[in-house]
Formats: C-alpha cells, sequence, structure tokens
C-alpha cells in the first residue's frame, strides 16, 4: 500500500483539487487556497521521490524552500487581496481589471 | 527515535515474558504500553488542570487574604470535582448566528493541540513517550493549533465580544511564539540537538550544568521564554483575549458547559506544559542534582517527582504572577512582544552563538572552578 | 513491514485520538445529563443585555494582517535556523565553528534588518492607527 | 501494521479536505479543510520518514499561513461575500460551453495517460531498489546540507523573506486617505 505510486496518486489529487479550486472559485483569497494545494503537491512529490528513487535528502530540502517560498508568497498575496479589498471593497476576481491603484 | 517507555522496559525481563503472551507481535504491545501510559499521563494532567484550578482560587484567596474554596471536601480539595458535574450538567447554549460546525470544532482543536504536546514531554529519563529527534521543535508546531482554535471560537460565536477576543488571541499568541522560539533556538544550541532525551541528558549533574546557568544570555533567554509562554497561555497579566472588565469573557463568551469545560482544561493543561517545557529546557529537568546512575525503576520515579516539584514551582509562580501584576494595554503587549522581547532574544541567540564559539562549548561554572568539557 | 521507526510516532496519534475521545464522550455525557430547554433569548448573542445589531463577522483592522505577516516571516526564518542550530556545536567540534558563526550571524542579521525596517516604518506600533486618524480629523 | 494505519489515515485526511475545499462554498470553511489537508500531508511526510520537514509543514502552515488567511478573510467582509458564480456542479464559472469542457477532459485524459506512463516507466526502473526501512534522523543531515551544499539557497531564502516582508508590509500597511 505505501509505495512510490499511491503517493504520487494523492499528489495528483491534491493537484487537481487545487486546480479545480483556481479555475471554479471567485474569491481571491480562495485562489491562494488553490496555489497552496498545489504546492503541498509538488513537495510531496519532492519527498517522495527522494525517498524512493534517489535515497539522499536533496528531495527535503527542495521541500523545505517550497514550504519557504509558499509562506512569502502567501504573505505578499493576501496583502495584495487586502489592498485590492480597500480599494474595490470586492474579493470578486473578475473585478481586478486595472493594474494600477 | 530515541529512548522511549517501550525502549525503556524492553531491557527488564518481564517484557520478554509479557511479549511472550503477546504473541511476539512488538506493534501490538507497543501499542499497549503507550496507550496505558497515554491514558495514565491523560488522567495525572486533567487532574492537574483540575487542581490547578483549585490551586488558582486557593492561591488567589491567600494573596488577598480571603478563605477560597472550602466546602467540598477537605479544604474544599474536591471543588473541581464539584465543578466538573456542574459542567456536564448545564445546558448546551449555542447562539442561533454561529457556524455551527465551527463551533463544534474549536474546542475540539485545542484539546487536540495541547494533548499532542503531551506526548514529548520528558517525565524521566525512562518514561519519555515519544523521545522524537524534533522533539521541542514539534511541541512548538503542534501547540500553534491552540491559536487556530482560539480564532475560531471566537469567530464561529459569532457574537462581537467573542470576536475581537478571538482576534486579539490569536494575533498575541502567534506574536509571542517568536520570541518563545528563538529562546528556545538558543537552547537548541546550546544542547546541539533538538530532542528532548538530548537536551536533558546535557544537564546531568550539578545545578551548575543547568542551562540557564550556561552562561548569561541562556540565563536572560529563560526570562524571554517564561514570559512569551505566559502570553502565549493567555495568562494573566497577559490575558487580554479574555479580559472580563472589557471583553465579558473573551473568545468563549459563548461556550457553556461541557464546551466550555473543554476550553478551561485545555487551557490549564497548556500552562502545565509551557511549565515543563522551561524545566526540561532551562531547569535540568528531570535529571537527579548529583551525577547518580542507578538504573533501576525506582529511580525513574524519583526522576518523575523531580520533574514534576520543578513543573509545579513553576506553575505556582505562573499563578502568583497572575494575582500580583495588573493587566496590560493592548499596545503596550505589542511593544513589550515586538520591541523588547523579540530583539533580547535575538540577542541572546547570537551571544550563545558566540559564546558557543568563543568558549568552545564550556559553560560558565566550566571557566569559573575550571572543570573539563 | 513495520519499521518500528514508526512505532514511536504512535504516541502522537494515540494522544490526538485521547482528546477527540474526550471531547465526545464529554459531550456525550452532557446532551444524556443537560436539560435542554432552548428558547430564543437564550440563544441571542450576549452584548450584555442589549439586542445584538449586525452581524459580528465584520472588517477588521489591518494591523491584525501586519502583526500575522511579521510573525510568518519570523516563523519561516525560525523554520530554517533550527536544522542548522542544532548541528551548530558539531560543527564547533569538528572545528569549523567560525564558519559556522559566520553563516548563523549573517542569516540572522537580515531578519535583524527586517525588524529593523518595521519598528522605523511604525509597523510595530499598534496605535498607530488612531494617530493618523485624529490627524484627518483635526484637518 | 501502524505505518500503514497512519498512512491511511494521513492519506484519507488529505484527500478529503482537499475534496472538501473544491466542493465547500462559504470560504472559512474552506482554510479549515485546507488546514486538515495540510495536517495530512504533515502525516504522509512522516510516513516517508522526513520528520523535520513534517514538522516545519505543520508550523508553517497551521501556525502561519492557515491563520494568515483567516485573518485575511476576516479583513474582506468575512464570509458574507458569496461567489456570484456557481459552484463546480453547476458548471457556470464563464469559462465555456460543452465543446470546450468535452476538449479539456480529452486533453486531460491523455496528458494523464501520458503522464502515468512516464512515472511507471521511473517507478519500474527504479523498482529493485528497495532501500530498507532505515529511517535515520533526517535534522543533523539536513542542517549540513544547509550549511554545505545548499548554503547559497539559505542565505538567499532570508533575502527573499525580508523583500516579502517589506513588499508585503508597505502594500498592506495602512494609508491615510
Amino acid at each position: 500500500m505505501m509505495g512510490l505510486a499511491s503517493y504520487l496518486l494523492i499528489s495528483l489529487i491534491l493537484f487537481v483539487a487545487g486546480l479545480v479550486v483556481m479555475i471554479a472559485r471567485k474569491n481571491i483569497v480562495a485562489i491562494l487556497l488553490g496555489i497552496e494545494l498545489i504546492l503541498n503537491a509538488s513537495a510531496l512529490n519532492f519527498v517522495a521521490y527522494s525517498r524512493y528513487v534517489t535515497n539522499n535528502l536533496d528531495g527535503h530540502i527542495f521541500s523545505l524552500f517550497i514550504i519557504v517560498v509558499a509562506a512569502a508568497e502567501a504573505a505578499v498575496g493576501l496583502a495584495i487581496v487586502i489592498r485590492f479589498f480597500q480599494i474595490k471593497e470586492t474579493v470578486h476576481v473578475d473585478e481586478a481589471t486595472q493594474l494600477r491603484n | 527515535m530515541n529512548q522511549t517507555v517501550v525502549s525503556y522496559l524492553s531491557q527488564y525481563e518481564f517484557y520478554d515474558i509479557i511479549l511472550e503472551a503477546f504473541g511476539n507481535n512488538e506493534g501490538l504491545l507497543a501499542f499497549v504500553i503507550y496507550s496505558l501510559f497515554a491514558v495514565i499521563i491523560v488522567a495525572l494532567c486533567a487532574t492537574i488542570g483540575g487542581l490547578g484550578t483549585y490551586a488558582e482560587r486557593k492561591i488567589s484567596a491567600d494573596i488577598q487574604q480571603r478563605l477560597g474554596p472550602n466546602r467540598v471536601g477537605p479544604y474544599g480539595i474536591l471543588q473541581f470535582l464539584a465543578d466538573g458535574v456542574k459542567m456536564m450538567t448545564k445546558e448546551d447554549v449555542m447562539p442561533f448566528t454561529a457556524d455551527k460546525m465551527l463551533f463544534y470544532l474549536a474546542p475540539c482543536l485545542a484539546l487536540v493541540g495541547v494533548f499532542a504536546t503531551l506526548a514529548v514531554l520528558p517525565w524521566s529519563s525512562g518514561f519519555i513517550m515519544a523521545d522524537m529527534n524534533v522533539g521541542i521543535f514539534y511541541l512548538i508546531a503542534i501547540s500553534s493549533l491552540v491559536g487556530v482554535s482560539v480564532f475560531l471560537g471566537g469567530y464561529a460565536s459569532n457574537s462581537k465580544w467573542s470576536m475581537l477576543g478571538g482576534m486579539r488571541g490569536a494575533s498575541q499568541i502567534i506574536s509571542y511564539e517568536i520570541p518563545v522560539t528563538i529562546s528556545i533556538l538558543a537552547i537548541v544550541l546550546l544542547a546541539g540537538g533538538m530532542s528532548f532525551g538530548a537536551i536533558v541528558g546535557h544537564q546531568k549533574g550539578l545545578p551548575t550544568n543547568w542551562f540557564i546557568f550556561h552562561n548569561p544570555f541562556a540565563f536572560v533567554a529563560f526570562f524571554v521564554y517564561f514570559i512569551g509562554a505566559l502570553a502565549e497561555t493567555n495568562r494573566a497579566p497577559f490575558d487580554l483575549p479574555e479580559a472580563e472588565s472589557e471583553l465579558v469573557s473573551g473568545y468563549h463568551t459563548e461556550y457553556t458547559g461541557m464546551r466550555f469545560g473543554f476550553f478551561a482544561l485545555a487551557e490549564y493543561i497548556e500552562v502545565f506544559v509551557v511549565c515543563g517545557v522551561a524545566a526540561a529546557l532551562f531547569l535540568g529537568g528531570s535529571n537527579l542534582p548529583f551525577d547518580i546512575s542507578f538504573d533501576i525503576l525506582p529511580i525513574q520515579l524519583v526522576e518523575v517527582v523531580i520533574f514534576m516539584t520543578k513543573t509545579l514551582l513553576l506553575y505556582y509562580v505562573v499563578i502568583w504572577i497572575r494575582w500580583t501584576f495588573p493587566r496590560l494595554r493592548v499596545d503596550q503587549l505589542m511593544s513589550i512582544c515586538w520591541k523588547y522581547l523579540t530583539p533580547i532574544a535575538i540577542v541572546n541567540l547570537c551571544g550563545c552563538a558566540i559564546w558557543l564559539v568563543v568558549f568552545n562549548g564550556r559553560s560558565f561554572a566550566q571557566i569559573v572552578f575550571g572543570g573539563h568539557h | 513491514m513495520t519499521p518500528a521507526h514508526f512505532d514511536g510516532l504512535m504516541p502522537v496519534v494515540i494522544f490526538m485520538a485521547l482528546a477527540v475521545i474526550l471531547f465526545t464522550g464529554g459531550h456525550f455525557a452532557s446532551v444524556l445529563l443537560a436539560p435542554k430547554k432552548p428558547s430564543h433569548g437564550k440563544s441571542t448573542p450576549y452584548e450584555c443585555g442589549e439586542i445584538p445589531v449586525g452581524s459580528a463577522w465584520s472588517m477588521f483592522n489591518v494591523r491584525f494582517y501586519v502583526v500575522g505577516l511579521i510573525f510568518i516571516i519570523f516563523d519561516v526564518e525560525s523554520v530554517l535556523m533550527f536544522p542548522v542550530a542544532s548541528i551548530f556545536r558539531e560543527l564547533n567540534d569538528m572545528g569549523q565553528g567560525g564558519y559556522a558563526l559566520i553563516i548563523f550571524l549573517s542569516f540572522i542579521s537580515v531578519l535583524i534588518e527586517g525588524i529593523a525596517y518595521c519598528w522605523r516604518k511604525g509597523d510595530l506600533d499598534w496605535v498607530k492607527s488612531f494617530q493618523v486618524s485624529t490627524k484627518n480629523n483635526k484637518n | 501494521m501502524f505505518a500503514q494505519l497512519l498512512f491511511a489515515m494521513s492519506a484519507l485526511l488529505t484527500v478529503g479536505g482537499a475534496i472538501a475545499v473544491v466542493v465547500t462554498k462559504n470560504i472559512m470553511h474552506s482554510c479549515i479543510f485546507l488546514l486538515a489537508c495540510l495536517i495530512g500531508v504533515a502525516g504522509l511526510y512522516a510516513t516517508l520518514g522526513a520528520d523535520f520537514v513534517a514538522v516545519t509543514q505543520i508550523m508553517v502552515y497551521v501556525g502561519g499561513i492557515v491563520i494568515l488567511m483567516l485573518f485575511a478573510v476576516m479583513l474582506t467582509g468575512g464570509k458574507d461575500f458569496v461567489s456570484r458564480a456557481q459552484n463546480l456542479l453547476g458548471l457556470a464559472p464563464s469559462m465555456g460551453n460543452k465543446w470546450t469542457f468535452s476538449i479539456a477532459i480529452l486533453v486531460s485524459i491523455v496528458f494523464l495517460l501520458t503522464n502515468i506512463s512516464l512515472i511507471g516507466n521511473i517507478v519500474r526502473s527504479h523498482a529493485p531498489k528497495t532501500f530498507g526501512n532505515d529511517y535515520p534522523s533526517t535534522v543533523s543531515q539536513i542542517g549540513h546540507l544547509l550549511v554545505k551544499d545548499h548554503v547559497l539557497a539559505f542565505e538567499l531564502s532570508s533575502v527573499l523573506l525580508l523583500g516579502a516582508l517589506v513588499g508585503a508590509a508597505i502594500i498592506a500597511r495602512p494609508r491615510k486617505q
């Protein structure tokens, strides 16, 4: 049961779920949730490969930095969402039509 | 994985006999032993949490020259049982505007977050449930579930007091996590490992080997940790999330009966856990004061008693502080965390690193009184 | 196929399961024992006797977010410092203490720059937004 | 036995959480299901022997990102924001019609099969290798890797985080109207 394939299947489900959330939701916070799911899928793949294929810890380092980058991304992304809400009074993604302001 | 209860017990002969009875299924036997100890520890901690409420009222009464609870049992010591029964028979009220799922989930999350930290507490050198290599790091990480539960408790009630208390509580808990984490980082630096077994094992012998006396920076780090831990557990003088004079009762305003009881239980056990961590990291943990080493079962019990003594003394100090200092204002709370504790903690960390390199890992006492590394 | 490694993780799961069991058990007991007499007044959110106006799920001040933001950056930096700190003594014993110290301190110095920036810009002051609003009122 | 149990529970939590994130309309509940999903992923890391990454996952996500997201939801009007678009089964996010959807499904199936065959090749070429059941401590190894092989990434990540802090603080700072 605990083979490489099952981990890859789980990470596939995570990736697809993240993709569907990103496509189907209109709330920008929800889109950021989808991005977190996708990043988790890739990090899980890295660790699974490093256990079952390469057997060294480079995959762990990769997923560590993925988590770091995810944190930075979430911080900046949510700050943008909050600023967007202050200007437009909504978090609907279709309202984001301007690059300035 | 290092020493655990199972690996400790497996060096005795009776372990093999029991293992035979279990049909040589080591996993099953490990499960049984762990479950047994987990139930014992949870019962112990629930009792300590219950007695904590009693002690709190009794000590506050003592400080304010009152009598305190004195009706139920001798000196009112069974008061906590009466409180528990009362909570169970209270009607469960939920605001009709509440978010039902999250309202149920919040106390459960608090309980899970606190109980999961009990798994790594080093009760003695042998009786440690899971001596993970990431022990203290795991403890910090899993206890952040409490912050989520505080926020959710405030949010799900959909009451203004609760919401304010929940927001304040969550931001306070996450803010004070930073000085606490950096202080712990200084100890990890000195011990050269994150597992509780390594950290406690490093402080064997005389009290001069305790990390609090290792160098001046570690001495300061202890106080930074302790102040931060008080704030993280929402204890006075940092009890702004549940300040009764401004926020009614904070994030658990709308909670009644058993669910309120679980919030209170989680809070008291968390105080016990942070006191235990302080004892293990800075005050030598369960080590015997002198380097006595008989590896027999009664010594383990003595070590448990030593650990509990240190922890409960710190618990007493926590209650003492509560009834001594007035509550802080919100802006003072934030400036203490970010403008005082965090810079001091960072300086401590740098100081410990430099001390370790300059004096080659020797402690203050070893430098002054001589001695070998 | 039963690595002994994982048996060491058993207590974590057992304790979490105990928490859930205790929660459901206590909840069940209170369902059995507690009276059930719901009324509208009882299940109104408590606001010191006033009738609540509007939902509590309203907007909050953005300084909560700024605090969370500073926290998460420090949190992640401390995560990266943990493995380095735990081998610091080992490196020192191997005679690479100076190298490790330089790496460690340069990492922390960037951290200090972050907190110094936020301090200078006033993100660490809780009451800053009040001062801004009073200025506006004067104008 | 316990390893399988841990794996099954974590996988259930992960998959269930991910699916619940997709189908839940309430953004607050979505955040909580995301929390469950991320804890499940941490459990999966633990079953892979990556103890440090597992705890990092809990520390950063549970302690940081989820709380930050809950704050952000509160700061942007709570759950009162209801998506005007319908959800997954309504198929009306204004993104196409039957033809585009059927083509998308076809493309994704082809893509999936290609990926599966690629992964199958990788697995088959490495199949006989089993690395035994030794799970050494990853902490000290990760520490050594961070200060030796990946020291540049280690130092640059602090600069990245400084940039994120400064940028996000500038964006989110309350300003005079």
